[in-house]
């Protein structure tokens, strides 16, 4: 899932400043599930602002709503009454469900409530590990199932470098070095050889370097006339 | 002045009911709002009692390791914390807010507790809130 | 999206009529408090049918007075305005039940306590508030589920010796039918280190006696469990096969084990205390210096109250047997508890030697050298015979915590729960524990444990068991599924159901609110304090203070 | 069904009635004081964050629990006189007493002036400063009420009237006395400043959080414990009251949690823990000012600075020491309950050479067979925990009993 | 073909090779580094210019080199992957060896969270290993990684490097084996303190006949103090000082002076280690000590030997 955090206070307060109608939105997809954006931290940050502007005076209108996937239109398309009136929308969404909700009211000042950090998975209770870089070229299957481009510090793609020790990255001692994990992983499958292999220099092309990348399901794609007849051309 | 407790009735409330019937009660302006467990009390509830123009809030649970839900009020504890830092960021005194452990036979425990954060409201003053307000 | 508002488990609905119901608690509280005004402020109040008070709300004839009012129907929930819910809920959640009322209407409004000690006008404001605070609560209260669950009068007992048969025989004693899961190939009816042994046979009779009550499943392991309190279905395995037994409770009642002596560094020559009482039973000559070490190898521990009996009690009989040996006992500590010390005295006037050291003796060609703690000496102690505690260690423990998900102490023994929950007790509701492979308190011994624990697994099963009231509520459409709450539940009450959402089973659910408080979607509320109940208090609590 | 009289309402009765409850019996309590709840609902709870697992709260906390039950009845400043035993049946006899209900109690004495026959004395470092000792009390409460009368405060509590129960089954938990120190002069308890009882201390803590007022309103700098007061050797009892260790030590922490900088001191014999977490050894490994003496102390006088004075023997060469302390706190043993052989005698059993009930064994087991049960510390010195079970254990036994009937 | 330079030809006649580091300037004046250059001139057969070593921003090292071949040295340019796509390092390598530079050494450079930039961010859009395989085929088939033909190919003595110390061990010599695959000539290891260690890496060095497909230069660096050595033992990641090396540092009356013994003892020590074909002395900021270590060591004076024509 995508992993976010947090932004502080005294940020979302500052960046708000001039705007008075306050819509604060937060998203019960993974946002919610890695308890940085979820209806509850939603509703900690109304009753923040609000305790902030009673005590300042600045005499916000705060409302709060939870979107059910921020990342879609449809979904998106539900705060349409809640927005009625309002200069500014507090996102406690990823960077994507902000921008969904920014282009569905682009009138509006977007405020990131969370910065979208990593996708990743929860190591345990309130600890999440990012996993995948979305190169798009998976090479898992010739790294013992853990991704060098993610999980080493250099996105390494044949072996770890002088700094690993001790199973850790020279960044830092908390950090595992991806390639120690990989190696382990290969030894327990038995296919050390692999380590052995020279891997090309990577097609970065798939990846962000590639610019925006657009992906497209053929299938899944409506003809005009699917479109027309299911009235998604207007 | 106005201090309101999110007392765990396990503990809190049973020791300021044993404190209460005593010769000297606690001063009157305390209120109790009674909780399953402190593990149940969230921040909003909090930062809503400040922006209702309490002038200190406290949340007594348990002593850690005999709470009835086994950590409810370590969870209590963790939340104040992060309440605490929020308040701050919000324009209050992060010390208007205080987490306690006392047992249900602790009773002499409960005025000091009060005596606390009476001292700390006359050190910072009331609630700015009331002011703004009106 | 999901609106705001409406509460996990539909609206609020505005109540049909709230009756308040006044008690002087025998002037105690009328001393302070002008009931007239209270009574006027109660009936004021929007939904308020009938006020009544009354000298004392808990007696005969006032409940009597009181339930008629209920039963007059335009009443759904009321409000006692004297005592603590803690010393009269019962009665009134009783008396509201008989009436046909949800007991978790019911609002107590504590004067007694938390005003009566005030100076009159103090006392009297202060009262006026706490009763518009209760209306107020009260008035924002739902009917919560309720059910009364099933009892399986069998309880399941898993251990493999003297405390789970002891258990057992209480049990049976109770009418209840017990299956035994046990790892071991046969249960022990003694194990020589920790716990009292039964009087030999004792299983036989049992057995006998007890008919298909009583059933003892060896060599077989308990892998999950799933139910609660009243109905339990634990998986049981054996080899190969699996199964499932049902039964209302569950006593954990392992206990430890023997293994090799302690001290296996010791010279050939050294025997247990199990072995020494063999050859004092068989009258065999005994050697002239017999020493007896009640130690752990590691320098930490401290032995059980039961090493200290066994020294005492075999010294004792040594010395009668052969008055010209020299007997003596090298130990950390002398737990001779209560009774046990009138032995230890007795020992010592007939001449047993007791010495503390918290070093183990070292060996030196045919005697010991003790480090002799009051006088920091080292003492020569020749010794023909060295007497050895037998080991035990726990057994099976970690399977069962596993099964259980039950924490486990440093050393390997199930942990034991905190004060709330003891004695005898986990911190899951209807799974008991005892046995010498706990935590346990030396003092009472695992054999009164064992009996306590069966006590109350009887007084689990002979009395009505109801889940609900004050519990957690999943409302599915804001779910995310992200596991918090099953994280969080010390009960495991919450999990994920078959449409890929929490769900909360209310018969495990304690209402703790630990979920509602945690779950990042807002979607867990729990009767009686969901948010928007807990909001409105704080504002009314708040609302006139300080005017 | 008749239902089970229970005598006394400590922890052990408490447990035993509410176990009792739960199986749908119903019973009655007789307790002699004013207050159920026993021993224990004087005793304090120790942790100040973190509970350090002394328990007292499992005894207090089910005390409520009792009134709430509509199976429990609960006769409080009353004892029971007689109790006769024919077809199954017994009988019972129950009188109301004078009790002093220590929470009301200012210690003023006018009730002492009173009393005609002087039946109620000082009890030192108690919350209640006096006690009616039943005992040397000739007159029934219907004769003589002076005491209650004189009591401006109400704190003199006498039971509701004579009455007669008729019951099933018998449950016996008239608990324990703690020993009296003042027996043994050498010890210094109400002749030496800053002397003191663990219970006075537990009774302090209970109700004040802090023994300052025994060290003249100043916290203690010094504290020293003597173990095994009243236990394990005459005067007092030939037993170990096994509780000692475990309060003491539970006292001491919470001492120490308190302040950081306090000088603890046990003197000791042997060290008697009740659970794994309960080792005085491990315990000084964490802790420097934390002191263990193996030595019993020959007497406690006063030093010229006015403060306890401990003289004991050090073990290495047979030579006296003597230490002052601020605060000397004797860790009294449990004895056998006071009115056991009334009570043992009206009901026709023995008791132990030691003087407590026999539950346990042969005799336990005839008794069981009448509906006769003990439970509790009366059976001989029981932690909280393990009088919960008791009466927990007691209760089951009544239970199968009650079922034989039928 | 391949280029010939002076680090070649030495290591190809089967000398002992020596080569030095020098630490390019915070700054744009080359002075430092020429006085540097005259300062060691004749005491290596090639000098390392580092490229922004630890991620501190220093004289660019293809510059440096520049200055090197002005002053008559040899140089070795380092080329790291962290702050170069492919693009920049195939023209960097054409420029290089347009002007003269022969020997680049290609390494993945330390994380910029070590340096002065530590919110830079960082390219690696190849890895060491992959930058050899690059440069090589340039060298070799006289075409860019992208396939399209050059129009002369650049002369290129490659070099990588090693580290003996890292985790896990028992890749690191594999890692030297892919390195040469990729096209490794030379190498250069991380600085040798742990000999224990390091003859345990050369026996399987010499088991997998690596020493015979690449010549290997042990590095080693002249400690100033025991603090250096603690330092490098606690901070420096995938380095290995042994605690009697510490030990010997502190109880010195005059560190310098053992720091610099004691390098000299290491350098005749892999003398003696079977398949080392040369030492590389890294003095970090204390380049002047070169000549002294490489007279002690008695690597003087260094061989010329001249380039054979085919």
């Amino acid at each position: 899932m995508i992993i976010a955090e947090q932004k502080p206070l005294d940020f979302v307060i500052e960046t708000l400043d001039e705007h008075k109608n306050v819509l604060v939105v937060g998203c019960r997809s993974c946002v919610a599930v890695c308890l940085a954006g979820g209806e509850k931290e939603a509703g900690i940050l109304k009753e923040s602002l609000h305790l902030h502007s009673d005590l300042t005076g600045k005499g916000w209108n705060i409302e709060e709503i939870t979107l059910e996937r921020a990342c879609e239109k449809e979904w998106v398309r539900e705060m349409a009454s809640a927005m009625e009136g309002k200069d500014a929308v507090v996102s406690l969404a990823c960077g994507v469900g902000a921008q969904v909700i920014h282009e569905m009211y682009p009138s509006v000042l977007m405020v990131p409530g969370v910065n979208t950090v990593s996708m990743g998975a929860p190591d345990e209770q309130g600890i999440y590990m990012e996993k995948c870089a979305g190169c798009g070229d998976c090479v898992l299957h010739l790294t013992g199932g853990i991704c060098p481009v993610a999980r080493c510090s250099k996105s390494l793609m044949n072996g770890p470098c002088g700094g690993s020790q001790k199973g850790k990255c020279e960044i830092d001692p908390d950090t595992p070095c991806g390639w120690d994990l990989i190696y382990r992983s290969l030894k327990e499958q038995g296919r050390l050889d692999l380590m052995d292999v020279l891997i090309p220099p990577k097609n970065w092309r798939l990846s962000r370097s590639g610019g925006p990348r657009k992906t497209v399901r053929k299938e899944a794609v409506q003809t005009p006339e699917e479109k027309r007849i299911g009235g998604a051309s207007q | 002045m106005r201090i309101i407790g999110f007392v765990c009735r396990d503990s809190a409330l049973p020791a300021v009911e044993h404190a209460a019937s005593k010769e000297d009660p606690y001063p009157s302006f305390i209120t109790l709002v009674e909780m399953p467990c402190t593990g149940r009390v969230d921040v909003v509830h909090i930062l809503r009692a400040f922006r209702e123009g309490a002038d200190a809030v406290f949340v007594a649970g348990c002593l850690e390791g005999n709470c009835k839900y086994q950590y409810g009020n370590i969870e209590a504890r963790k939340r104040v914390t992060l309440t605490k830092s929020l308040l701050q960021a919000a324009g209050l005194e992060p010390e208007r807010l205080e987490m306690f452990n006392l047992a249900s036979n602790q009773g002499w425990r409960f005025p000091e507790i009060v005596q606390e954060m009476v001292s700390r409201v006359e050190r910072l003053g009331p609630n700015p809130i009331g002011k703004v307000k009106t | 999206m999901t609106e705001k508002s409406p509460p996990a488990h539909g609206p609020i609905g505005s109540p049909e009529g709230v009756g308040v119901f006044i008690c002087s608690c025998g002037g105690i509280i009328s001393r302070k408090i002008d009931l007239q005004r209270l009574r006027a402020l109660a009936a004021a109040y929007p939904n308020v049918r009938d006020v009544v008070s009354f000298d004392q709300c808990c007696q005969g004839p006032a409940m009597g007075e009181i339930r008629l009012s209920l039963m007059a129907g335009d009443i759904d929930r009321f409000v006692v305005v004297g005592c603590s819910a803690r010393t009269a809920s019962d009665r009134f959640e009783q008396l509201a039940e008989s009436a046909g009322i949800c007991p978790d209407l019911v609002t107590f409004s504590n004067l007694l306590d938390l005003c009566a000690a005030y100076s009159k006008p103090e006392a009297q404001s202060k009262a006026e508030h706490m009763l518009r605070t209760s209306l107020k609560r009260s008035t924002m209260l739902q009917i919560t589920p309720r059910s009364e669950e099933e009892r399986l009068m069998t309880v399941l007992v898993i251990g493999n010796g003297p405390s789970a048969i002891t258990a057992s025989r209480s049990l049976l004693d109770e009418g209840l039918s017990v299956v035994v899961v046990n790892p071991t190939q046969r249960l022990e009816e003694s194990d020589h280190q920790s716990v009292i042994p039964l009087e030999g046979g004792a299983l036989e009779q049992m057995t006998k006696a007890a008919g298909d009550r009583f059933r003892v499943l060896d060599g077989t392991e308990v892998l999950s469990f799933t139910g609660h309190p009243g109905h339990f279905l634990v998986t049981v395995s054996k080899g190969r096969e699996k199964w499932e037994e049902a039964s209302g409770a569950i006593i954990i009642a392992l206990d430890k084990v023997g293994s090799e002596g302690l001290m296996s560094s010791y010279l050939p020559g050294t025997i247990t205390q199990e072995e020494l009482e063999a050859k004092l039973k068989a009258l065999e000559k005994l050697p002239k210096n017999i020493v007896m070490v009640a130690m752990d190898e590691d320098e930490t521990a401290e032995r059980s109250p039961m090493s200290t009996h066994d020294a005492v009690h075999h010294s004792m009989h040594a010395k009668g047997l052969s008055s010209s040996s020299s007997v003596t006992v090298i130990a950390r500590e002398f737990y001779a508890f209560g009774q046990c010390e009138v032995g230890y005295r007795k020992a010592q006037e007939m001449g047993v030697r007791f010495i503390r050291s918290e070093k183990i003796p070292a060996v030196d060609e045919g005697s010991l050298i003790v480090n002799d703690i009051h006088t920091g000496y080292d003492i020569r102690i020749p010794a023909d015979m060295i007497v050895i505690d037998n080991r035990t260690q726990s057994f099976g423990t970690k399977k069962v915590a596993k099964a259980f998900s039950l924490p486990l102490a440093v050393d390997g023994t199930m942990a034991r729960a905190n004060p709330k929950s003891r004695p005898v007790a986990t911190h899951l509701p209807g799974i008991f524990l005892c046995g010498s492979a706990s935590e346990m308190n030396l003092g009472a011994g695992p054999t009164m444990s064992a009996k306590a624990a069966a006590s109350r697994a009887a007084s689990l099963l002979h009395s009505r068991i109801m889940s609900g009231g004050n519990v957690a509520e999943v409302d599915p459409k804001r779910c995310s599924s992200c596991m918090t709450c099953v994280r969080t539940c010390p009960f495991h009450a919450p999990r994920i159901g078959k449409e890929g959402k929490a769900e909360v089973d209310i018969a495990l659910c304690q209402g703790c609110g630990m979920c509602a408080a945690s779950c990042p979607s807002k979607a867990i509320q729990v009767y009686s304090w969901r948010d928007d109940q807990i909001i409105a208090e704080i504002s009314s609590v708040l609302e006139d203070e300080g005017q | 069904m008749r239902g089970v009289l229970i005598i006394g309402g400590g922890t052990a009765g408490t447990s035993a009635a509410l176990s009792l409850a739960e199986r749908g019996i119903s019973s009655t309590i007789v307790e002699r004081s004013s207050r159920i709840g026993g021993l224990a609902s004087d005793l304090a709870c120790k942790g100040r964050v973190q509970c350090v697992k002394c328990d007292v709260c499992m005894s207090t906390e089910r005390v409520p629990l009792l009134f709430r039950s509509s199976l429990v009845r609960v006769i409080t400043s009353s004892e029971v006189t007689t109790v006769e035993r024919d077809l199954g049946t017994y009988r019972v006899g129950v009188v109301p007493t004078r009790s002093i209900d220590p929470l009301s109690c200012n210690g003023c004495g006018d009730c002492a002036d009173a009393c005609p026959p002087k039946a109620i004395e000082m009890v030192p470092g108690r919350k209640s400063k006096w006690r009616v000792v039943t005992q040397s009390c000739p007159f029934p409460v219907e004769e003589c009420t002076s005491c209650v009368d004189v009591c401006f405060r109400d704190a003199v509590r006498t039971g509701p009237g004579r009455s007669e129960i008729i019951v099933d089954a018998v449950i016996v938990a008239v608990g324990n006395e703690t020993y009296d120190a003042m027996i043994e002069s050498r010890l210094g308890y109400g002749l030496v400043n800053g002397v003191i009882t663990a219970l006075d201390a537990e009774c302090e803590l209970n109700m004040y959080g802090s023994l300052d007022r025994f060290c003249s309103g100043r916290p203690p700098k010094s504290v020293a414990f003597i173990q095994c007061v009243g236990s394990r050797g005459r005067p007092g009892s030939e037993q170990c009251s096994k509780v000692c260790c475990k309060y003491a030590m539970k006292l001491a922490q919470s001492l120490r949690a308190g302040d950081a900088g306090l000088d603890i001191t046990f003197f000791m014999m042997d060290w008697r823990r009740y659970a794994a977490e309960d080792s005085i050894i491990d315990l000084t490994r964490s802790d420097p000012k934390l002191t263990l003496l193996r030595s019993r102390p020959a007497e406690i006088v006063q030093d010229e600075n006015g403060r306890p004075a401990v003289r004991y023997a050090l073990a290495t060469d047979d030579t006296v020491a003597e230490k002052e302390f601020d605060l000397v706190i004797l860790s009294i043993g449990l004895i056998p309950p006071v009115a056991g052989q009334d009570i043992a005698n009206s009901l026709g059993v023995r008791l132990s050479p030691q003087g407590f009930f026999m539950s346990e064994g042969n005799p336990g087991r005839m008794t069981d067979a009448k509906g006769l049960f003990f439970c509790g510390s009366c059976a001989g010195p029981k932690d909280i925990e393990e009088c919960v079970m008791d009466g927990a254990i007691a209760a089951g036994k009544a239970y199968t009993y009650l079922e034989g009937l039928k | 073909m391949k280029a010939s330079s002076n680090l070649q030809r030495v290591l190809d006649s089967g000398h002992f090779a020596v080569t030095a580091e020098i630490g390019p300037p915070k700054g744009a004046n080359p002075d430092v580094l020429r006085k540097h250059a005259r300062n060691m001139k004749g005491y290596a057969d090639a000098f390392n210019l580092t490229d922004n070593q630890t991620a501190v921003v220093r004289l660019s090292s293809w510059a440096s080199s520049l200055v090197c071949l002005q002053e008559g040295i040899e140089p070795v340019m380092q080329m790291a992957c962290r702050d170069r796509n492919r693009i920049a390092i195939q023209s960097d390598a054409l420029g290089a060896s347009a002007l003269g530079v022969r020997n680049v050494l290609c390494l993945t450079g330390d994380h910029q969270i070590f340096g002065n930039q530590k919110e830079a961010k960082n390219v690696y859009d190849l890895d060491s290993i992959q930058e050899l395989m690059v440069l090589r085929s340039m060298r070799d088939e006289g075409k860019t990684w992208g396939g399209d033909a050059l129009d002369s190919a650049p002369q290129l003595y490659l070099g990588a490097v090693e580290n003996p110390f890292g985790d896990p061990f028992e890749f690191r010599v594999p890692r030297l084996a892919k390195k040469v695959a990729a096209g490794a000539d030379f190498v250069q290891t991380q600085s040798i303190y742990d000999m224990e260690r390091f003859e345990k890496f050369m026996d399987e060095v010499r088991d997998r006949g690596i020493d015979r497909k690449v010549h290997i230069l042990a590095g080693v660096l002249p400690l100033k103090s025991a603090k250096v050595a603690l330092y490098m033992k606690n901070k420096v990641s995938g380095m290995s000082v042994p605690d009697s090396i510490i030990e010997r540092m502190k109880n010195a009356t005059d560190a310098k002076a053992e720091g610099i013994k004691l390098c000299v003892e290491t350098i005749d020590h892999l003398k003696q280690v079977k398949g080392v074909h040369g030492v590389h002395i890294m003095a970090v900021a204390w380049e002047e000590k070169v000549p002294e270590i490489v007279r002690e060591a008695g690597l003087c004076p260094r061989p010329t030997i001249v380039e054979s024509v085919q």
